[in-house]
């Protein structure tokens, strides 16, 4: 207490080096201006925009109950002005389960992103932070990972877990469990990327003098992980992140297409590829509405992902 | 000053070990960085380290303050010994002792403001009440270290090397402390900022009664700031003396070729004077020589220089020296 | 060198342990094989206590996995159900290449299952990863010389469709067009189905046939990433200081892109390759069951569903041992392509 | 010596293509009548005592064959013996523990040895060896001994009577002289290599070849003992897509298809492809579980189960989703009218009657949430099924049944290995977790025998195996159903099942959705055909191809 009042008495103003004169922009403006030059980012971030308007706002206009509302009579109706999508094979309406399994394949996409980029960041820190034994130990287990393709590891994942999770009811929705099973194990087989991008930026960040710092300091381990490196490696990860949104709604799709996924009746729009597998030629609007709305979903958060890497994260360089 | 010293190190080794194998590391070695280093330093006093880079001298002020595990030895810091310390009295030790970086660009952390920066120390040891009382205590220490608070704001990015790393002795005080390591501080910095940031180490040193360990290879400078001079070779302290005695008296052969490379004010007196030049390379400090490390280049050897292990021993009052030549 | 792979593959032979550990686990827990046996009704219950006995089932995960893996010819199995082991077992273990006998292909071995599956999808994957390779060098290294023009941005945005394309979406597509409309509209049509047409027998022409969109399908999403890369990798090394020189020299023009510059481009493209083939082996899960190919991957689906032990981890196993060949194969290649890479 | 065959073969196909160039020379020329059957299920092994696959078992009649098939009214018709063993012919003892068979004596298997006694007698000891892990020892195990006192006779003997004999004993025979010495070498017939290339039968064909992931091949056996088959080859083609099969179909590169979804049906027929329906005693229907300790309360009340079926439209999922191509059926052995005699009546669609029945057993929605309550307890139930398509549109459709007379129920899917898998693998219908249980099933078709609902069934950490994952123990139920397995006058049993049906009814113990007959679709060039429901291919000798149309 008493050396910081000496201090402001002795202080003497006329110290003082020199001003800066115009502020330089800040990085998150600096970024921006760059993300903005990248017209097909721009492009991909208003189709996103108009995607998630389509799935969740479309639900102000439909109701779920009547995306789950089966009319076996009219079955498989060519697309209409009351069906502009077609009915399915039990005659729901294609339109309105879209815009439902949209949400779900979204919320899919964002939640086993979260787990993915948990996980990820969880490995990857504690192996490149405290190296080592914990580093070979994980790092070995990233690699098996990483060994098995993933669409085998989530067929087999599926089988493992499926439906051991009951259904859960969130926000006055019944969401099925395989829609849980689903979120886990997407975000259980792809973290293992993020996990080793996070720990190469901590074995290069965490040779910074201003770790020794902290830590002379007396600044804890979580927190020199938490408050110090993350916040320096985020770049790479946010980039990781959105590309790994894409990817998770392609797996969703790819396990609920092999019958592994999403059980109707929540509709996703991977599951409702499954069903339309065999109405190829009989009905192809069973499978083209949603696998184009997947292929418009992937390919705006692809352009979204390339422009904000280019924004945010110049060193990087990848497809 | 106390009687009492702030610092004492004794017999401190810092080895670091050396991996090699397959499939199974094994240890097959060690870089023996420190080895067997004792001083003191008293309160207030500043104890500058100098040699050769890779000499260790930037290993033994990280190791005093416990940022590496230490082989053996001793270090105690305000009474504290830093080996036997757990976890909590190392937190307490770490408030009362700092340390300031060489590289100012390296040792700020870029995503963080001025603000973050410095006030580090305030949170990790609980000295603000309020956020506003922490606010306040960045702004004085700023002033204190010649920054104009209205930068608070700002990150390290948008200032000058000299400034930042005022930035870094704001920081480094910000936890009040009595000990200081100073690990190169200004060898990053133009000669011009150099002066400036030697003098606001002094001003603080005397306004809140400092102690400095000042790591340097720069022995002009050295001479400037400290009270005492310790050199080292090969994570070994060859000599130790007053700042004036060293400079006047060298004994060790290693501290007079140092000296001898001083440059001079005066031209006339530079080059009147006889420049020692060291043959051969430094050894590597996994595998040192054996006996009296600096015998495969001294120009004083002797064939026994490679067998016996000098002792660090006081050759004059306050003057210690480790050489067989010297008695 | 030789040190450097040998470190390699002793570093390769945890991993793979760590990987059938793993897989044993989730395996042990993803269905009862016994449960139908493929039957339209479940099996009775008598028929599940002898056969769990007889096929091992019954033992702890544990000693399950420790005779998938060394066998269990050294100790006295129970047949009967009496409590008493009588009879050697015949399990040699995978440690001296024994995966063990199907459980849906009674009688089979584990890997006779997957061998007769192993070229069908090899020739499916080489043919489709030549196309991507061709493909991909093709495109990539033309809008690379052409950057910024208009071919160049039309190829770049097509590529991201085509990276961004789910497989199942391409091939029903693509089936839906030159299979099924091409047939109604009278032109001549690609079959939908299959490698071959029986009756006309596995001939060369059948099998290309009957490739073609498979091919198709598996190719146009990598060919996208593939070209992307060599694009991106190719404006690098075009920009570096001694293709500026080879310019200077007057080297003519061809000779600069595909001597000096695809040389240089091409050492990240093999690691890239070298990562992706391995997963090809396992062939793509998606294509082949929307195809009907006879493939790996249609055998893992099929298997899995029957939750059949031996074959699902003989696939899986086999292909994290190519992987891990591949990479060292990969780093080997690498080091042939820059003599500045040595291993030591 | 195989090289000599080979040889041998290559002349042959030599000389008779030159015998026959110049003898049909000039006529059209007499290619050789392939036809293509299409499967969607590829065969996991072909010995008949190791799968359970329907399809292996069917393509038995091919190359292998049953003692006795059944003919397209599911009747009897001897093959192997010389006739059905009756009390009448002296077949069967009076005690009912005594089966005679007599076998014919022309038989011989496709190498030219003949088949005899011997090979039953082997099939019996291969099935019941604890060394061979057969699929299953039914009914085998029942036997108390079986002996074959000449070539062509074999004595079954019971120590109870055994009805259900006939659909259950001798679904093929094993080669004695092929398999006795591999048995002998290897201690097993596991991994004889017969079990996947059955070159040696005794049916109108023989195996030629496997080509895994695509087809098997059959030729005409040129040493059948029956008539001459008309065909010359037969390939069956795994193609494991419907849609693929439809296509085929219609295109004509398949000339036979089965498990053909109802909905395919009219676009087939359009096409000129006759349909057929087989009934093999499927039934699609749901199980219950009653149970005070792992069910739902209210499935113990009957008035809830009966609210149930008069809560869902059956008929309305048959005619639309099933297009009106089969029936609902009102009691587990419809499609054994004889068992089901007089039939029982099914239960109407009637909501109102549902609603009363519920209001009346205490579920009432008492909080206004559209679901009923009763002492804090929602009438939520768990449904689940297998992931079949068909199945899953009808829980779409069920769910919205019986929310309008408020019951809700939670849909759930499994993979079949998942949700057959037993009480110890934590199967999700063996441990109770399903109220309501969907699948289709049939008894020892044309026989009425069936196990799930003895009370010793009921599955526990001591029978982890068991059955009955109802959990429903009805005493009565049980005893009768234990004195019809030993009833072998048909007439006698016919009563007892009377009573069975009358419980099974009246309780709602199984509440059926609709007949399942398997549908088979024939193209154009087959022709003179039969289909059985037992043995589909009990005629497949007397099949007609004709390519020229």
């Amino acid at each position: 207490m008493g050396i910081l009042n000496i201090m402001i008495a002795e202080s003497t103003p006329n110290l003082f080096v020199d001003d800066l004169e115009t502020p330089p922009l800040p990085l998150t403006t600096l970024a921006w201006k760059r993300f903005k030059r990248h017209r097909m980012a721009m492009l991909g971030g208003v189709f996103l925009i108009l995607l998630v308007l389509y799935s969740f706002g479309g639900s102000l206009f439909v109701e779920e109950k009547y995306a789950n509302f089966t009319n076996p009579p009219i079955r498989l109706n060519t697309p209409s002005w009351q069906h502009p999508f077609g009915t399915d094979t039990v005659g729901r309406d294609v339109l309105a389960r879209t815009i439902y399994g949209g949400q779900i394949s979204m919320i899919i996409g964002i939640l086993a992103v979260i787990i993915e980029t948990s996980l990820g960041i969880l490995i990857g820190a504690l192996a490149g932070y405290y190296g080592g034994t914990i580093d070979s130990l994980l790092m070995r287990f990233t690699e098996a990972m990483l060994n098995i393709p993933e669409i085998f590891l989530l067929i087999v994942m599926a089988k493992f877990f499926g439906n051991k999770i009951p259904n859960l009811t969130l926000l006055g929705r019944t969401f099925s469990g395989s829609v849980v099973v689903i979120i886990v194990i997407i975000g259980l087989t792809s973290w293992m990327y993020l996990a080793r991008i996070v720990r190469a930026e901590f074995l290069s960040i965490k040779e910074n003098d201003f770790i020794l710092a902290a830590k002379a300091t007396g600044t804890s381990n979580t927190e020199i992980i938490i408050r110090h490196i993350l916040p320096n490696s985020i770049a790479p990860i946010i980039v990781s992140a959105t590309l790994g949104i894409a990817n998770a709604i392609l797996s969703e799709a790819y396990i609920s297409f092999l019958g592994l996924g999403v059980q109707p009746p929540t509709a996703t729009w991977g599951n409702m590829l499954d069903g339309a597998n065999n109405y190829i030629e009989s009905a192809p609007w069973l499978w083209f509405f949603p696998g184009l709305l997947i292929l418009l979903t992937v390919l705006s958060i692809n352009f979204l992902g390339d422009g904000l890497r280019d924004a945010i994260d110049p060193h990087s360089r990848a497809i | 000053m106390d009687p009492e010293p702030l610092v004492i190190v004794e017999k401190l080794k810092k080895y670091f070990p050396v991996k090699k194998g397959l499939v199974f590391q094994k240890q097959s070695g060690f870089v023996k960085a420190v080895d067997e280093v004792s001083f003191e330093i008293c309160r207030g006093e500043t104890l500058g380290l100098v040699g050769e880079s890779g000499c260790g001298k930037t290993t033994v002020g990280r190791t005093m303050l416990g940022l590496y595990p230490i082989t053996e030895g001793k270090v105690v810091i305000e009474k504290l010994d830093i080996a036997k310390a757990d976890r909590n009295k190392l937190h307490r030790l770490r408030q009362k002792a700092q340390m300031i970086f060489q590289d100012p660009y390296a040792s700020l952390n870029p995503r963080w403001t001025v603000s973050a920066i410095i006030s580090e120390p305030i949170w990790v040891h609980h000295l603000a009440h309020s956020e506003k009382e922490k606010i306040e205590r960045v702004q004085e220490l700023m002033k204190l270290v010649g920054l104009s608070p209205r930068l608070i704001n700002r990150f390290p990015h948008e200032f000058s090397g000299g400034q930042r790393q005022r930035i870094g002795i704001a920081r480094a005080l910000a936890s009040q402390p009595e000990f200081i390591v100073c690990d190169e501080p200004i060898s990053a910095l133009d000669v011009s900022i150099q002066a400036q940031v030697v003098n606001l180490l002094e001003e603080l040193q005397d306004q809140f009664q400092l102690t400095y360990l000042f790591i340097a290879h720069d022995l002009s400078m050295v001479r400037h700031i400290c009270d005492r001079v310790a050199v080292m070779y090969l994570g070994t302290l060859v000599e130790s003396a007053d700042r004036d005695e060293l400079y006047e008296n060298p004994l060790h052969p290693y501290t007079k070729a140092l000296l001898s490379a001083v440059p001079i004010p005066d031209p006339k007196k530079d080059r009147m004077r006889h420049r020692i030049i060291l043959q051969g390379d430094v050894p590597s400090p996994i595998s040192p020589p054996s006996g009296c490390r600096f015998h495969t280049r001294c120009p004083m050897e002797k064939p026994h220089c490679g067998e016996l292990v000098p002792v660090f021993k006081e050759a004059a009052p306050r003057h210690w020296v480790a050489c067989h030549e010297i008695t | 060198m030789t040190r450097y792979i040998l470190h390699r593959i002793l570093q390769g032979i945890p991993l793979l342990f760590f990987i059938s550990i793993i897989l044993f686990v989730l395996m042990m827990n993803m269905g009862d094989p016994i449960a139908t046996m493929g039957g339209r009704t479940a099996t009775r219950p008598a028929d599940r206590e002898r056969l769990k006995r007889q096929l091992g089932l019954d033992k702890p995960i544990v000693v399950q996995y420790f005779y998938w893996l060394a066998g269990n010819d050294w100790t006295k199995i129970d047949l009967d159900g009496d409590g008493i082991g009588e009879t050697y077992g015949e399990r040699k273990g995978v440690l001296r290449g024994d995966f063990g006998y199907s459980l849906v292909n009674r009688g089979k071995p584990a890997l006779a299952v997957i061998g007769e599956r192993i070229p069908n999808t090899l020739i499916l994957m080489v043919a489709a990863e030549l196309v991507i390779i061709l493909g991909s060098l093709l495109v990539g290294v033309y809008s690379a010389l052409h950057q910024y023009s208009f071919t160049d941005h039309f190829i770049t945005t097509l590529s991201f469709i085509g990276y961004s394309m789910p497989i199942f979406f391409i091939a029903l597509l693509s089936m839906y067009i030159f299979a099924v409309l091409f047939k109604r509209w009278g032109l001549p049509y690609l079959p939908t189905v299959g490698m071959f047409d029986p009756q006309v027998g596995k001939t060369a022409g059948q099998v290309i046939l009957h490739m073609i969109l498979p091919v198709l399908s598996i190719s146009v999403i990598s060919l996208a990433a593939y070209s992307r890369y060599i694009r991106s990798t190719m404006l690098e090394v075009m920009n570096q200081d001694y293709i500026r020189t080879a310019k200077a020299k007057g080297l003519p023009r061809p000779q600069i892109v595909y001597i000096h510059a695809l040389k240089n481009a091409s050492l990240p493209i093999v690691t890239v390759i070298g990562l992706d083939l391995p997963l090809l082996l396992g062939g793509a899960v998606v294509t082949e069951r929307i195809f009907a190919w006879p493939g790996m991957g249609r055998l893992f689906l099929d298997h899995v569903e029957r939750g059949d032990l031996p074959v699902v981890m003989g696939i899986l196993m086999l292909i994290s041992v190519a992987v891990v060949v591949f990479q060292i194969l990969t780093d080997i290649v690498y080091a042939w392509l820059d003599p500045r890479i040595r291993f030591g | 010596m195989c090289n000599f065959k080979k040889y041998s073969q290559l002349i042959s196909v030599i000389v008779i293509t030159l015998i026959l160039i110049p003898a049909c020379g000039p006529k059209t020329s007499a290619s050789p009548k392939v036809t293509t059957f299409i499967f969607t299920q590829e065969f996991d092994t072909l010995n008949p005592l190791y799968s359970n696959m329907w399809f292996s078992q069917i393509t038995l009649e091919l190359w292998n064959g049953w003692a006795w098939n059944f003919n397209e009214k599911n009747e009897p018709v001897p093959y192997l013996v010389k006739e059905m063993p009756s009390i009448e012919n002296g077949g069967i003892s009076a005690d009912g523990k005594t089966i005679t068979v007599k076998l014919r004596e022309d038989l011989k298997w496709s190498d030219g040895i003949p088949l005899t006694s011997e090979d039953f007698v082997f099939t019996y000891d291969m099935t019941i060896s604890p060394k061979n892990a057969v699929a299953t020892t039914y009914p085998y195990d029942q036997l108390a001994s079986l002996e074959a006192p000449d070539k062509y006779t074999i004595v079954m003997k019971f120590n109870e009577p055994f009805a259900p004999w006939q659909a259950t004993f001798w679904k093929g025979i094993l080669p004695s002289h092929i398999l006795k010495p591999v048995f002998e070498n290897e201690g097993s017939i596991d991994n004889a290599e017969w079990n996947l290339k059955p070159t040696v039968g005794f049916g109108p064909y023989i195996f030629k070849e496997w080509e895994s992931g695509s087809y098997t091949r059959f030729v005409a056996n040129p040493n059948y003992w029956g008539p001459k088959p008309k065909i010359d080859e037969i390939f069956i083609r795994f193609v494991p897509d419907d849609a693929s099969q439809i296509n085929a179909l219609e295109a004509g590169d398949g000339d036979l298809g089965t498990f053909i979804a109802y909905s395919d049906i009219p676009k087939l027929e359009q096409e000129g492809i006759k349909i057929i329906p087989a009934f093999s005693g499927y039934n699609e229907g749901m199980f219950f579980l009653i149970s005070k300790e792992r069910g739902h309360p209210a499935m113990l009340d009957v008035r809830v189960r009966q609210a149930i079926a008069m809560g869902i439209d059956r008929e309305s999922i048959v005619k639309n989703l099933l297009l009106g191509k089969t029936a609902v059926p009102a009691s587990y052995w419809d499609a054994l009218p004889f068992y089901n005699t007089p039939p029982v009546q099914n239960y109407p669609y009637d909501p109102e009657a549902s609603n009363k029945l519920l209001d009346e057993a205490g579920w009432v929605d008492s909080n206004n949430d559209g679901v009923r309550d009763k002492d804090g307890v929602e009438l939520v139930l768990r449904y689940g099924t297998t992931t079949r398509e068909v199945r899953q549109d009808t829980q779409a459709v069920v769910q919205q049944d019986l929310a309008k007379i408020g019951i809700k129920v939670n849909l759930l899917n499994y993979d079949s290995d998942v949700f057959f898998a037993s009480y110890d693998k934590q199967g999700p219908a063996a441990t109770g977790q399903l109220d309501i249980m969907q699948w289709s099933d049939t008894t020892n078709f044309p026989d009425p025998d069936y196990y799930y609902w003895y009370c010793d069934e009921i599955p526990s950490a001591e029978n982890p195996q068991g059955a009955n994952w109802q959990y429903l123990c009805d005493e009565e139920l049980d005893s009768l159903f234990k004195l019809q397995a030993t009833q072998v006058n048909p007439e006698e049993r016919q009563k007892t099942y009377q009573k069975i049906n009358q419980i099974f009814h009246d309780n709602v113990y199984w509440l059926g959705l609709w007949q399942d007959p398997d549908m088979w679709a024939l193209g154009k060039r087959l022709s003179n055909y039969k289909i059985s429901g037992v043995t589909p291919f009990f005629s497949i000798g007397e099949w007609e191809f004709s390519s020229g149309e």
